[in-house]
């Protein structure tokens, strides 16, 4: 074959490189840069999903060695089916977002360099892919590290506001320390394997003592768990996400926090070959927690990106819940179930880059328009930018996991994983669990779901509340494409879920040794089932059908019977008042319930100071502040980084200035080393 | 060939008092560095092709371990003397020195490759020892060329400092002779390292012991092991920017090397146990006091210092787990982190030039200011801290998975765990003053292209070295290696 | 045997001298304390070459004599005038404390050195605990006192216990090595003494108290 | 397959046509034990066609997202109509979802009704969004949770499954957590369809409605469907609420006597629970809105209970 898997890997890594560079060279003339910088990403990422599905069809692994080695160890590329998933899925959103990024890099044009921006996101998508594709330990880490890199410039992109330098600073330290985990991890296998292939690793991996095996379970959860951004270590998310540029903040929140995910289940299930059931427990609750916090914090938000940055971590907990019940299920050996869960989490990987992508264009494509990305300060943005508010409308539904959309097919496998927990015989403790663990996450959908009829409606709906949001146009026409792609291929996998899952069939086959046909139902492209018992069916695309049928029916019905029908336009009822879009209902309002009723969890504080005419019945003004309290900075980083502080500059008084003090040192320690020489 | 590296530089510092003009003294110091570094890659050539090299009897011994760090003066001293041409003529210029000074600033750093290189060349014991003194004599005056207060304390302190450690390596070096007395006899040639290797078993291991203290003590202050580090900061920071570069990226690195001399000797005698594990303590300490000072520093200059204090502590600690792998991260180490400090160095003399301050908090948007220090302040620093795509990375890697790999897990874990402390508060100044948008009072620019070019240089050797090794280097550092006992 | 004894109480002797400089209560004195062992060392050495037969030894005497005896605390001399003012010691610790402090580390020096070289090493054994001892007086006298002038002396007595180590335990260090060191420390003394004297003009003053700006 | 076909679409229309009545009939319950006369119970049937005469009046500030709410509403309750048993076990297409498609169709439903209430701009709207989205969502962990504990038992979350699991059982079925989860179930049923203590169907005062809020923009034929949707939805919980509990009485086949027999049987279940409805109704008052989460955790807590009664039972 002309096209092998090989030559297309170096055609993308290449595409990559070159329009990296070229975006650079052409700084000058940003236009030319723009084109030349996202047309090599497009070109990438198209080579990037053939070479993925031909992994995935083909079955071969595609396996390449660089012509030199480092310190001994051989640079290789190793793209299996689990690599191959993830790199198509990398490729899919970029390709939507590179579409997307024509038209947005405009809005960087004469403020910012946007050759620097091309030359860092094609590297970004060029240190994503070769993550992925690592065939060793070492080369994972050089494009975990690269990837950390490449994002942090680009959180940093737009320095000149400090808050960004912030967030980048705190996004760019914590990574840092999850990679410490990381390598922690992989240097315990290295001592094993005495090589840092990954093939060395699985081998020498599986029959690893139970301790060691542990100790590296939970150094890749820290390490990649502070990258995936679950609780308690997600407070970098909402703050690096919102200060990129929307198609970064959308290829980061939709693939970059799923490499994560990605080494993730590498250790685990290819490396470690699974552990005891309390690892896949501990995930399971650590995707419950994070899932459940991450949607409520969202839930607070009315900057629209750090809600969505929120939703990455309620979405990441619900794809560690699929894999942690996987990891149960594989505990006690019943891989047929275990394929459940590992095929919702993955699937979920899937459709969260879809539709966190789609939002966040759509959030690019809102800020492009107005300016902002405060909600408070929009509304009525349908009617000025309907494709845009189409298309988040999709993302919105996907992301609620509503059908017939992606989002639900992949939530609905995570219920089922989750209730045969319960009614798979694993031990009585498991049918609590499951079930308690399943109504969770039927909880956090409908938060997410609150969150997003708030998101959704106080930005498109009603009114506009600023000159802003009145003067909004929709966006250009790229920008529309890029996300259109993603709101088609969000229906399409909601409805045609089979295409998705049968390619993961490889995946599995390769981590469990079983593919995912017992996922499919019957009528391959048309259902899911679950291994839970018989006619646990969902048949995406009927369902479809039959809203579609009678939602015509209806309407024709309505159009139809009776007499009325005339109708008339006429303004809001609102007392006999005008209606002013001052008097509109707010996000901060919206929320106000859901505040209440978990005010144990948000501790809200609220301020209120009034200006009196005529006290106490004639004000003049009254302002209201509330907030609530973030209480993992406050309790968790802040006392700590506040304490190391503290030492470091207690420390700093060894360095006093005083040479005596210096020549004491010296003495010091030539009387001790005597001392200990003796 | 050796003989020629050895007298090049004094007469190229003596030539350089002769000379008035600074179009001369500029085109001499090109001239002279190029040569330098020419005859110096030569001579390292030539060891690593044939073999040691002996001459002039015994007193120049070269082997691959002499040949690695003679590399490394020659690039780094190139480099230092380049970007001496823009620093010291924008300082001239600018009117911080009288131009009369220029020529005494390049007589003593010429003065100051000299002593290094004998250091290196030096077979004797105890020429190297007046050679490592000779190297505190000739930068002391580097260090207090500005005349400031602040330089002429820094300057003192070096000098008190480091002269006082010394005097311990003598002891050191005293100690070793007695020892070596009986099996070698009396004279100079007692003292040279080949001889002294060669019969190191049969020696008095407490006396060995004892001597290794001394000039663990001694030479350690030379290095910067903390806690005998505290001049470093202060001599670094107050030298000026080349100056600093060659400090940091080399003069540490020659005092390493006479330490490692004698722990070839040692370590055969003692069994290696002894010294490696005191290597990996004052290592492993020196990185960890290093840590809170580069968290909340706010002088630009000190901040490298610190890191270089940091850096050879990492080199020290990887020598200590030794192994085939852990020795050859720390020589992989030792050429990486004299590229990068010489790339921020450059880079903190051009910024403190546009900026005129070291003040951290009053540096902002240096990307903004300018085009290429700026981005390569926020790239070395990364590259720094050990980031790829940049070659620290590499080597603290080999270093780690070394010490993994050998079971050490409580030094490797502290290496790891400071390494990654030390990247937050290198990266929270860095990024505090590269990002951001720069003060009025500074305008747009480069202080001059030239200044701008030796940034780039190294900056592009370490991208480079960060994701390949060529065959040659890694040719070399197998040598090294071998030299180290650490098998081919 | 009596050229033996004759070195002892010599070697002593120069132990003896450091106790002069940490006594010393002006700066002249204790310039002189450092000359006088300087010449108790030179005639140290000039017996040892004379006991082995080295004769390089007595080139070593005599450039001692003139170096340390002469030329450094010559130039120290001319130091302290031209810097003025400050001619008493300024010192951490009182003199009665510090003559307490260094016997302690006399008896240190012993204890650390005397089982490395065994009661058989004859005047070696001797020599190595007393250039121990001077090595550690010395640097306590840097860390103690604070003029600048003080800490060069406090240097010299450790340079000087070095060369005694060597002279004593050895049967000298080779020449060229010796001559180095000589080198060395004729040029250190210089280069310090024109920081001494820059740092004169710059603070007004050669105490290095005041020396405390680069910190952290 | 044809007689699939023909049981499900008299089920749609048996639903159709039977959901106002229900909502009559519970109005008249409550007028009896208020000593009221009250409206026919056929009264829901001519508001709907009053409606349909009417003309419509639409918000100057919404947009498409009202017009198509109504729809959207409305077909997701006769979509999960199809998907419920209600008197065949043997509908078409009772096996193209199962409970939790069901539960996410309410909640589809529900979405757009929540974005028509905030379309027009008006606070009342907005603020009847907000509520409806805050208990809706503390409900669904309490509607889930019986549901599921249900699917545990019969290993299979597919209603039918569950319903003729149930029946199989037979006289083992009155276990604590079956009750257990019935009475969660029945408390969550309160608050889904709109019922004092949660929300007060009857009454347009803005500071308590809840469902009547979102509807306020509402005229003519649009407002026929939301209402008839609403009580759509009302039948449907019931109808849950009736079949996996207690599902005696359905059609396990297609047969036209048995789905007669099933179609009584129904009709006195929902009307029972409708008359039980009217009763709780009437004898509280409604709560606070921020009590309701409290009634919702205790819901939650019983269904808690069944699960952990099942895990202490199972020996």
């Amino acid at each position: 074959m002309l096209l092998t898997g090989n030559s297309l890997f170096i055609v993308v890594v290449g595409l990559l490189l070159t329009g990296g560079l070229l975006s650079f060279f052409t700084q000058s003339k940003p236009k030319l840069s723009v084109a030349l910088g996202f047309t090599f990403a497009n070109l990438a990422a198209v080579s990037g999903i053939l070479l993925g599905l031909w992994v995935l069809i083909v079955g071969t692994p595609v396996d390449l060695t660089l012509p030199w080695a480092i310190v001994g160890q051989a640079l290789m590329f190793s793209i299996g089916p689990l690599s191959a998933f993830f790199l198509t899925v990398i490729s899919l959103l970029c390709l939507a977002v590179s579409v997307f990024s024509y038209g947005y890099a405009a809005e960087y044009i004469g403020k910012n360099n946007v050759g620097i921006l091309g030359l860092l996101y094609n590297l970004f998508i060029f240190s994503m892919l070769g993550l992925v594709a690592s065939g060793s330990a070492l080369m994972f880490l050089f494009f975990w590290e690269l990837m950390s890199l490449v994002s942090y410039l680009l959180v940093v992109y737009d320095h000149r506001d400090p808050k960004v330098r912030r967030a980048g600073f705190i996004y760019v330290v914590m990574t840092h320390i999850g990679t410490l985990f990381i390598f922690l991890a992989f240097f315990l296998l290295y001592q094993a394997a005495g090589d840092f292939s990954f093939t060395a690793f699985a081998t020498a991996g599986h029959s690893l003592p139970g301790s060691v095996k542990t100790l590296i379970f939970l150094f890749v959860t820290i390490g990649f768990g502070t990258k995936a951004g679950i609780v308690p270590l997600h407070i970098w998310l909402p703050k690096a996400h919102p200060a990129a540029p929307s198609n970064v903040s959308a290829i980061m929140s939709g693939v970059m926090l799923k490499t994560a995910i990605y080494g993730l289940v590498k250790v685990v299930f290819e490396v470690l070959g699974g552990g005891p059931v309390w690892w896949g427990v501990l995930i399971l609750a650590l995707g419950t927690v994070s899932a459940l916090m991450g949607v409520m914090y969202a839930l607070m938000e009315h900057d629209i990106k750090r809600l969505l940055a929120y939703h990455s971590v309620e979405n990441i907990g619900i794809i560690l819940m699929g894999i942690g019940s996987a990891l149960i299920f594989l505990a006690y050996g019943n891989k047929t179930l275990a394929v459940v869960g590992l095929t919702a989490g993955l699937f979920h990987v899937l459709n969260h880059a879809l539709f966190k992508g789609l939002l966040f264009l759509g959030a690019g494509s809102i800020h492009f328009a107005t300016r902002t990305r405060d909600i408070e300060k929009l509304g009525g943005l349908l009617k000025r930018m309907p494709w845009t508010g189409l298309f988040f409308l999709i993302g919105s539904l996907a992301i609620s996991a509503l059908p017939p959309f992606n989002g639900f097919v992949s939530e609905w496998l995570t219920f089922q994983s989750l209730i045969m927990l319960g009614s798979g015989s694993l031990g009585p403790g498991f049918v609590v669990l499951g079930p308690v663990a399943g109504a969770l996450l039927a909880l956090t959908g409908a938060l997410a779901a609150a969150c997003f009829v708030k998101a959704f409606g106080i930005q498109f709906l009603a009114m506009p509340r600023s000159a802003n949001a009145e003067n909004a146009r929709e966006v250009p026409l790229s920008m529309r494409l890029g996300m259109a792609f993603l709101a088609v291929l969000c229906l399409l996998f909601g409805i045609l879920p089979g295409t998705v899952i049968s390619l993961l069939g490889t995946v599995t086959e390769s981590l469990l040794g079983t593919g995912t046909a017992s996922v499919l139902g019957g009528n391959r492209w048309l259902d899911v089932v679950s291994a839970l018992g018989p006619g646990t069916v969902v048949s995406p695309l009927p369902v479809l059908g039959l809203i579609a049928l009678l939602a015509l029916v209806v309407y024709l019905f309505t159009r139809w019977a009776g007499k009325g029908g005339t109708v008339r336009i006429n303004e809001t009822w609102n007392c006999g008042m005008e209606l002013t879009p001052k008097m509109e209902y707010t996000a901060t309002s919206f929320s106000k319930p859901i505040r209440m009723i978990f005010k144990r969890v948000f501790l809200p504080k609220r301020e209120i100071q009034t200006d009196y005419v005529l006290k106490p019945y004639f004000t003049r003004s009254i302002k209201y502040k509330g907030s609530i309290k973030p209480v993992f900075e406050d309790v968790i980083y802040r006392p700590t980084t506040q304490w190391f502080i503290k030492f470091s500059n207690k420390l700093r008084g060894l360095q006093s200035g005083s040479i005596h003090l210096y020549l004491g040192y010296i003495f010091v320690t030539l009387v001790v080393l005597l001392i200990f020489a003796r | 060939m050796p003989l020629l590296l050895l007298s090049l530089p004094p007469v190229i510092a003596v030539l350089m008092l002769i000379v008035n003009k600074r179009k001369i003294v500029t085109v001499l110091n090109v001239l002279g560095s190029l040569s330098i570094f020419v005859t110096g890659i030569l001579v390292a050539r030539r060891v690593f092709t044939t073999g040691p090299v002996q001459e002039w009897g015994q007193v120049i011994y070269i082997d691959a371990l002499g040949a690695f760090i003679i590399g490394l003066i020659s690039i780094v001293g190139l480099l230092g003397a380049l970007y001496s041409i823009s620093y010291t003529s924008h300082e001239v210029d600018s009117g911080k020195v009288p131009e009369g000074r220029l020529k005494w600033y390049y007589f003593w750093f010429y003065i100051f490759i000299f002593t290094m290189l004998a250091v290196v060349m030096a077979n004797n014991l105890g020429i190297m020892w007046v050679a490592v003194e000779g190297t505190t004599l000739a930068s002391a005056l580097l260090v207090g060329y500005y005349d400031k207060h602040s330089s002429l304390e820094a300057a003192w302190k070096y000098i008190i400092i480091c002269t006082v450690g010394i005097i311990f390596a003598l002891f050191g070096i005293i100690l070793l002779y007695v020892a070596a007395v009986p099996i070698l006899g009396e004279g100079s040639s007692t003292l040279d390292w080949n001889n002294l290797v060669r019969v190191s078993q049969q020696m008095d291991p407490k006396l060995l012991k004892l001597a290794f203290i001394f000039i663990l003590v001694g030479f350690g202050t030379k290095v910067g092991f903390a806690p005998m580090h505290t001049w470093l900061p202060d001599a670094h920071s107050q030298a000026p920017s080349p100056v600093s570069a060659v400090l940091s990226g080399v003069l540490l690195n020659c005092a390493l090397y006479a330490i490692l001399r004698v722990h070839l000797v040692v370590g055969k005698a003692v069994g290696s146990g002894f010294s490696s594990d005191l290597l990996l303590i004052f290592g492993l300490l020196s990185v960890g006091v290093s840590l809170p000072f580069i968290i909340v520093q706010h002088d630009l200059k000190r901040l490298l210092a610190y890191s270089s204090v940091e850096h050879m502590g990492i080199i020290a600690t990887a020598i200590g787990i030794g192994g085939k792998l852990g020795l050859y991260g720390a020589f992989l180490h030792m050429l990486n982190h004299s590229l990068t400090k010489s790339t921020l160095f450059f880079v903190a003399g051009n910024v403190t030039q546009k900026y005129h301050t070291k003040n951290i908090g009053r540096i902002k948007g240096v990307i903004k200011a300018m085009p290429i220090s700026g981005p390569a302040l926020l790239l070395g620093t990364f590259a720094i801290a050990g980031v790829p795509p940049f070659n620290i990375f590499i080597s603290e890697f080999t270093i780690l998975s070394s010490g993994f790999a050998q079971g050490k897990y409580l030094p490797s874990g502290l290496l790891l765990v400071f390494v990654t402390l030390v990247f937050a508060g290198m990266v929270f100044a860095m990024s505090k003053m590269a990002l951001g948008s720069p003060p009025g009072r500074v305008k747009y620019g480069e202080p001059s292209r030239w200044s701008a070019v030796m940034v780039l240089i190294p900056l592009v050797m370490i991208s480079v070295l960060g994701i390949y090794i060529p065959g040659f280097i890694d040719n070399i550092l197998g040598q090294v290696v071998a030299v180290m006992g650490g098998g081919r | 045997m009596e050229l033996a004894n004759l070195q002892l109480t010599l070697v002593t002797l120069t132990l003896a001298s450091c106790f002069l400089i940490v006594g010393g209560r002006r700066l002249d004195s204790v310039i002189k304390g450092a000359a006088t062992q300087a010449v108790v060392l030179a005639v140290v050495t000039g017996l040892r070459g004379y006991s082995t037969g080295v004769h390089e030894m007595y080139v070593a005497a005599v450039l001692t004599l003139l170096i340390k005896g002469g030329a450094i605390p010559f130039i120290l001399y001319k130091v302290v005038a031209k810097v003025g003012s400050e001619r008493g010691i300024k010192s951490y610790v009182s003199i009665k404390m510090s003559f307490v402090i260094c016997c302690a580390l006399v008896i240190v020096a012993f204890w650390v050195s005397g089982e490395t070289l065994g009661p058989a090493a004859g005047i070696a054994g001797r020599t190595v605990p007393v250039a121990i001892a001077m090595m550690l007086i010395g640097l306590y006298l840097m860390i103690t006192r604070k003029l600048a002038v003080n800490q060069v002396v406090g240097l010299l007595i450790m340079e000087n216990g070095i060369f005694l180590a060597g002279v004593g335990t050895t049967n000298g260090m080779p020449a060229v090595v010796e001559l180095g060191i000589f080198l060395d420390v004729v040029v250190g003394v210089l280069i310090m003494g024109i920081l001494v004297f820059r740092i004169n003009r710059a603070f007004d003053t050669i105490n290095t108290e005041n020396l405390r700006n680069l910190r952290g | 397959m044809v007689q699939a076909l023909a049981v499900s679409l008299f089920k749609v229309v048996f639903l159709v046509l039977l959901a106002p009545l229900l909502t009559g009939i519970i109005k008249k319950t409550k007028a009896f034990f208020q000593t009221r006369r009250g409206p026919s119970i056929f009264q829901p049937y001519l508001d709907l066609f009053k409606y349909f005469q009417k003309e419509s009046v639409i918000s100057e500030h919404t947009s498409w997202i009202f017009r198509a709410a109504p729809i959207v509403f409305f077909t997701t309750m006769l979509v999960a109509g199809l998907l419920i048993p209600v008197v065949s076990t043997a509908g078409l297409f009772n096996s193209m979802g199962d409970v939790i498609l069901i539960i996410y169709l309410f909640a589809l439903g529900r979405f757009f009704l929540t974005l028509a209430g905030l379309d027009a701009g008006s606070a009342f709207g907005g603020m009847a969004s907000s509520r409806e989205m805050a208990l809706s969502s503390v409900a669904e962990p309490a509607t889930m949770l019986p549901l599921f504990s249900m699917a545990v038992i019969q290993g299979t979350t597919n209603l039918g499954g569950i319903i003729e699991g149930v029946i199989a059982g037979g006289s083992a079925l009155l276990t604590p957590a079956h009750l257990l989860s019935f009475a969660a179930f029945f408390i969550v049923a309160i608050a889904e369809t709109g019922r004092i203590p949660v929300d007060n169907p009857d009454t347009h005062l803005e500071l308590t409605m809840i469902h009547e809020g979102m509807l306020l923009e509402y005229s003519g034929k649009p407002l026929a469907l939301m209402t008839l949707g609403a009580s759509l939805k009302q039948l449907l919980i019931f109808a849950l609420l009736a079949n996996v509990f207690f599902p005696w009485g359905i059609a396990l086949d297609g047969s036209l006597g048995a789905i007669g027999i099933a179609a009584l049987a129904f009709v006195l279940k929902v009307v029972f629970l409708g008359v039980v409805m009217a009763v709780i109704e009437t004898s509280f008052a409604k709560m606070r809105l921020f009590k309701v989460p409290d009634l919702l955790m205790g819901s939650f807590l019983l269904g808690l209970l069944g699960l952990i009664t099942k895990f202490l039972f199972r020996g």
